[in-house]
Formats: C-alpha cells, sequence, structure tokens
C-alpha cells in the first residue's frame, strides 16, 4: 500500500488529487483513528471530512462533484447524529453510520485482499518460470486426410471442370463470298438465255442471313462483272428485280 | 510404503520441467505405468527441489518449477520483469477475486470511485479476468470473475486458497505497517 | 579448492533455468560477488543435475537445461495432424483410379490441364499410384495405376468396390448437393 506523503490529510492545502474518491479520504480519516473500523467514531470522522473539504474548497473553488455529494449527505447524517437518541429520525441516522461504517470495512478488507495478493510472489515479477520451455508434442503428418466420398467428388468436379474449361467458339458461318459469286455468274452466265433475274445465279438452298448475304455479293460481283462489260443489268422500275444477261453479241 | 522408482522420478521431474504451464497430477500418472504411485513421485521430485534456487511450486490446478521467491531480488537485476500492477488494478483485481461474480458498478460501490477502462484492460490483458456472464438486472451488465492465469500468477492452487475476509483483516494491521514500496521480501 | 558457496549455486541454477536463452560463464560471474568462482559454481550446479532427469547443456555459446536425452523419447506425445491432398493430387489421383492405367498424357487430356511432377511425387511418395508399365505407342510412356496401399486408404476391397462411371454420372447430382468440405469419415 503506497501511502504517499500527499495522503496524510494535515495541512489546509491537503491535495484530494491523492485520493481515489471521497470514500479513500474517509477510510484514511478513519484509519487515523482506529486500527478497528467497528469502533470508530462516525460522528467525528464526519466532521473531519467536512474540514478537509471545506480547506480545500478555500484553495481552490471548484472540486469535484463527488466530494460535494459526500460532504451533502455526511452533513445531513450529521444531523441525524446529533438528534436525541430514540426519535425515528436519531434511527435512521444510526442505521446510515452503520451502513457507512460497514462500506468502509468492507473497502479496508478489500485493501488488505490487494495488499495479501501483492504480497504474494507473483509470477513473472518475483518467481519465473522456465525461461526456455520445451516442447515434447510432435506431429504425425504421415497420414493423410482423404476418403471415398472426397475422392468421388474430386473426380467428378475434375471432369467438371474440365468440361467447363474447352473454350467457347462461335458457329462458323458460311457466307457466299463475292469470289464465289463471281465464280458462279461467270459460270452460269452463258447457259441462261437472254434476261434471267439475280436470283437465278444464287447457290441453292439458302435461308435467311445467307441468303440475304448471298444476294448482296452477287450483286457486288454482277456490278464488278459489268464494269468491264462482262454482263448486262437491267432494272426496270425501283425495286423492281434485277435483270442480268450476257453481253451483246456473244451467244445468248 | 516403498519409495518411488528413480526412473519414474527422472520422468515427473523432466516432464514438469520442460512445461511452459502446471503440469496436473493427471498428466504426470498418465506417463507412469499404471501401478506407480504418482503423488508419491511428485513428492519426491519436490523434496529434490527442497531449498534448491528452482522450486516445485503447487498452482492453477498443477504443478511448475518456479525460481525460489528469496532470490527475486537479485535475480530481476538480469532478468527483466514487467511492471506491477497500479495500486487500483490490484485492489480492483481483489474485489473480484473476493466478491466474484461481480459487476462493475459493484466494484465502484466497494472501492467509492469511478472505475477506468484502462484498469480493465490492464487486468484483462494480463488474462486475469474474464466475462463470466451477465447479471439478470437492467442493462445486463457483464459479471466479471477470475482466470486460471490468475491462480498461476499469485501461485494459488484454487480459490479456496485466498484467505476468509477475517483473516485478512487480521493481517492487515501487520501488512500495513509494511514500509511502502517493499516488493520483495 | 573450497566448495561453492550453496547460495552462488542456488542463484545460478535459478538464473539459468529462468532465462530463455542460453546463460554464459559470464553472465553467471556479473551475478555473484566479485571474489566467487564462476566456474566452480557452474560445476557445482551441473553435478547437482548429473543423472536427473534434466541436465545442464552446453549450448550457443553458454548453458541451459535441457531434458535429459534419454527421456525424450517417453515424454514426447504424438499426435496425428494427417495431411490434405491438395486439390489438383485428389483429382489426378481420382482419375488415375477409374481410368486406370493411364498415362500422364491420357490424364492431362481428360482434366484439361498440365499435369506438374510434384503433384505426380505427392502421390507416389504417399505410395498411393505406381508405374504400371509403358503404352505402346511412340515415346513409350509410362502407365500408372493404384497400388494397394490406395486401396487402404479409401477403404476398399479392390478396384471394383469403386462405384462405376456410370453410377458417378447419375451420383453426380447427389455429390453436387453436399456442401463442399464435408469429407469426415
Amino acid at each position: 500500500m503506497a501511502h504517499g506523503p500527499e495522503r496524510a490529510p494535515t495541512g489546509l492545502t491537503l491535495a484530494l488529487d491523492g485520493f481515489d474518491g471521497p470514500l479513500d479520504l474517509l477510510l484514511d480519516l478513519a484509519r487515523a483513528q482506529k486500527i478497528d473500523l467497528s469502533r470508530i467514531s462516525v460522528l467525528s470522522l464526519v466532521e473531519q471530512y467536512l474540514a478537509v473539504v471545506e480547506g480545500a474548497l478555500r484553495v481552490r473553488l471548484e472540486l469535484a462533484a463527488e466530494w460535494l455529494v459526500m460532504a451533502a449527505w455526511l452533513i445531513w447524517l450529521k444531523s441525524r447524529l446529533l438528534l436525541p437518541p430514540e426519535t425515528a429520525e436519531a434511527e435512521e441516522g444510526a442505521q446510515s453510520a452503520e451502513a457507512l461504517a460497514a462500506r468502509l470495512a468492507e473497502l479496508e478488507t478489500m485493501r488488505a485482499a490487494a495488499a495479501w495478493l501483492n504480497a504474494r510472489p507473483a509470477l513473472g515479477i518475483d518467481v519465473f518460470p522456465r525461461g526456455a520451455p520445451e516442447s515434447h508434442l510432435a506431429a504425425d503428418r504421415s497420414r493423410l486426410r482423404a476418403d471415398l466420398p472426397g475422392l468421388l467428388r474430386a473426380y467428378v468436379d475434375g471432369l467438371r471442370r474440365a468440361r467447363a474449361r474447352v473454350a467457347y467458339q462461335p458457329r462458323q458461318l458460311s457466307f457466299w463470298t463475292v469470289q464465289d459469286a463471281l465464280a458462279r455468274l461467270t459460270a452460269t452466265l452463258g447457259t441462261m438465255p437472254g434476261w434471267a433475274t439475280l436470283e437465278r445465279f444464287l447457290p441453292g438452298a439458302l435461308s435467311g442471313q445467307e441468303r440475304r448475304a448471298a444476294v448482296a455479293s452477287t450483286l457486288i460481283a454482277s456490278l464488278e462483272l459489268a464494269r468491264g462489260g462482262g454482263v448486262r443489268l437491267r432494272q426496270d422500275a425501283a425495286f423492281a428485280p434485277i435483270l442480268l444477261a450476257a453481253p451483246e453479241g456473244e451467244p445468248g | 510404503m516403498s519409495a518411488p522408482d528413480p526412473d519414474h522420478v527422472r520422468l515427473a521431474e523432466a516432464l514438469i520441467f520442460a512445461s511452459a504451464d502446471p503440469v496436473s497430477l493427471r498428466q504426470i500418472a498418465a506417463l507412469l505405468p499404471e501401478d506407480a504411485d504418482a503423488g508419491a513421485v511428485l513428492q519426491a521430485v519436490q523434496s529434490l527441489y527442497a531449498g534448491r534456487g528452482v522450486t516445485l511450486t503447487e498452482a492453477g490446478g498443477g504443478w511448475q518449477f518456479r525460481t525460489a521467491p528469496d532470490l527475486a531480488g537479485r535475480l530481476t537485476r538480469v532478468i527483466s520483469r514487467p511492471r506491477r500492477l497500479p495500486r487500483v488494478a490490484m485492489e480492483t483485481l481483489a474485489i473480484i477475486a473476493w466478491h466474484q461474480p461481480v459487476t462493475r458498478a459493484q466494484i465502484e460501490e466497494i472501492r467509492g470511485a469511478a472505475l477506468g477502462q484502462p484498469t480493465l484492460d490492464a487486468l484483462l490483458e494480463g488474462a486475469l479476468i474474464r466475462p463470466a456472464g451477465h447479471r439478470d438486472v437492467p442493462g445486463r451488465p457483464t459479471l466479471w470473475a477470475t482466470t486460471p492465469a490468475f491462480l498461476t500468477q499469485f501461485g494459488l492452487r484454487d480459490l479456496a486458497d485466498l484467505p476468509k475476509r477475517s483473516e485478512l483483516v487480521l493481517e492487515t494491521s501487520v501488512l500495513m505497517a509494511e514500509p511502502p514500496g517493499t516488493d520483495a521480501p
């Protein structure tokens, strides 16, 4: 129990900061009275406390609320203790004084308990354990944690993952290119007697997108061919069928 | 009763010596043949180390070798030691030890002062206290109790090793007479 | 030469015991009065522990207590910490189990990924697979098959105990529904 010199309630300039709250000061005052806390005079304790707080207030005006709350309660207690005995208020005061003494006794006991603990040789402070303990635990990692369900799952998971790993490839579309159309045009133009519609030069069995692509490439091929005089082109009206014929003078 | 097998004594000695934590009698018995008397073996080890620089101590539910307490002052010059707990922490720990399980409000009531979080933190950090459920009152405040490390720290076999309150008050006057700051005898 | 002071012997004993590192003769000398013979003190400590379960050993430029070597074996408690096969190894093992005998190239084709040597090594080390001849194609690659240890590990009487692959495909949905990591025995 460290009792610094500032804790001795000797002068009015006493620093209350040295105490851990009003109860701490009260215990200190009580100790000064008697070793046996059950025989202290609560009334004189109250007077001492009030004197100390008053003195502290004279030094500095502000004081933590807890000190003043305790002071107010002690003044109330004192007024009860000064009443002639056998009145109800005096009885109340006696009970409160008893309760205060009991609280002080409990705090004193716990102080003693702390001192008792402190006096024990504390591990790592007064006594030391083995500085370099040895571990005699050995881990055997030779065994395998694996079972049949795990093996099955690994197989199924592995296959599934392998299947998922095959990269996505879009279906190859075979569009009728301009080259294809050119070849077909030159090959079939001679066999066509007179004018024939563009559609007749398309390859067979086409549908949708493929057919539209073939129409476009055949038209481009025919324009290309017409530029060199290899074919004659005709359209009688807007959106009317496009007609193709072999150049004049060639066998038709 | 015959003296225990010297080989068993060596084994028990090595087991306790090697371990970082207290070793229970059951652990010792598990190491010895079934017909061996672990208690007698332990006693033999203890008497081997009586008066030595290292002694066998019962603490925290087991047995542990520790340096002899009387060497503390001279050993601590060469072995760094952690700081002692401050007075507030020691008082709080004492209240928890003797009143457990106890709420923070109850601790504050007994000490007549507010309990700062750093104090609780210091005790928690040292693994000396632990939460032990909640008190069934409004707000359900945490109840605090001591840990096995508390027993080991202060060389207690169990909580029953703590002196009764009445014994404490008798001892008080003796302890109070001690000058401050004399940790070592 | 007179016997060293028993008190010095106790102090040296405690110092060596409590130190985390080996204690040098100089450290012991620093702890003792100037006229004390640290060497003799150390020798006295050593003879105290001669034949005991714990012995004073010179190590790393100093002195340290160590468990007597003859006791280590009996003190050691072995805990089985079975290891898990990495996922790749487990999948490879499964493919070898169902497709055996199978070449590395075939395993790679089935898994759709390259097979590292460490994976094969891990399976060989666990004696789970064995080489089973060569495939009669250019390069004569090694064929892999499972071992009897494989059967033991997975609790199979023989390879016929493995579920058929066709059953597996049916079971797939069941297996998929199982939460991962529940391969408790």
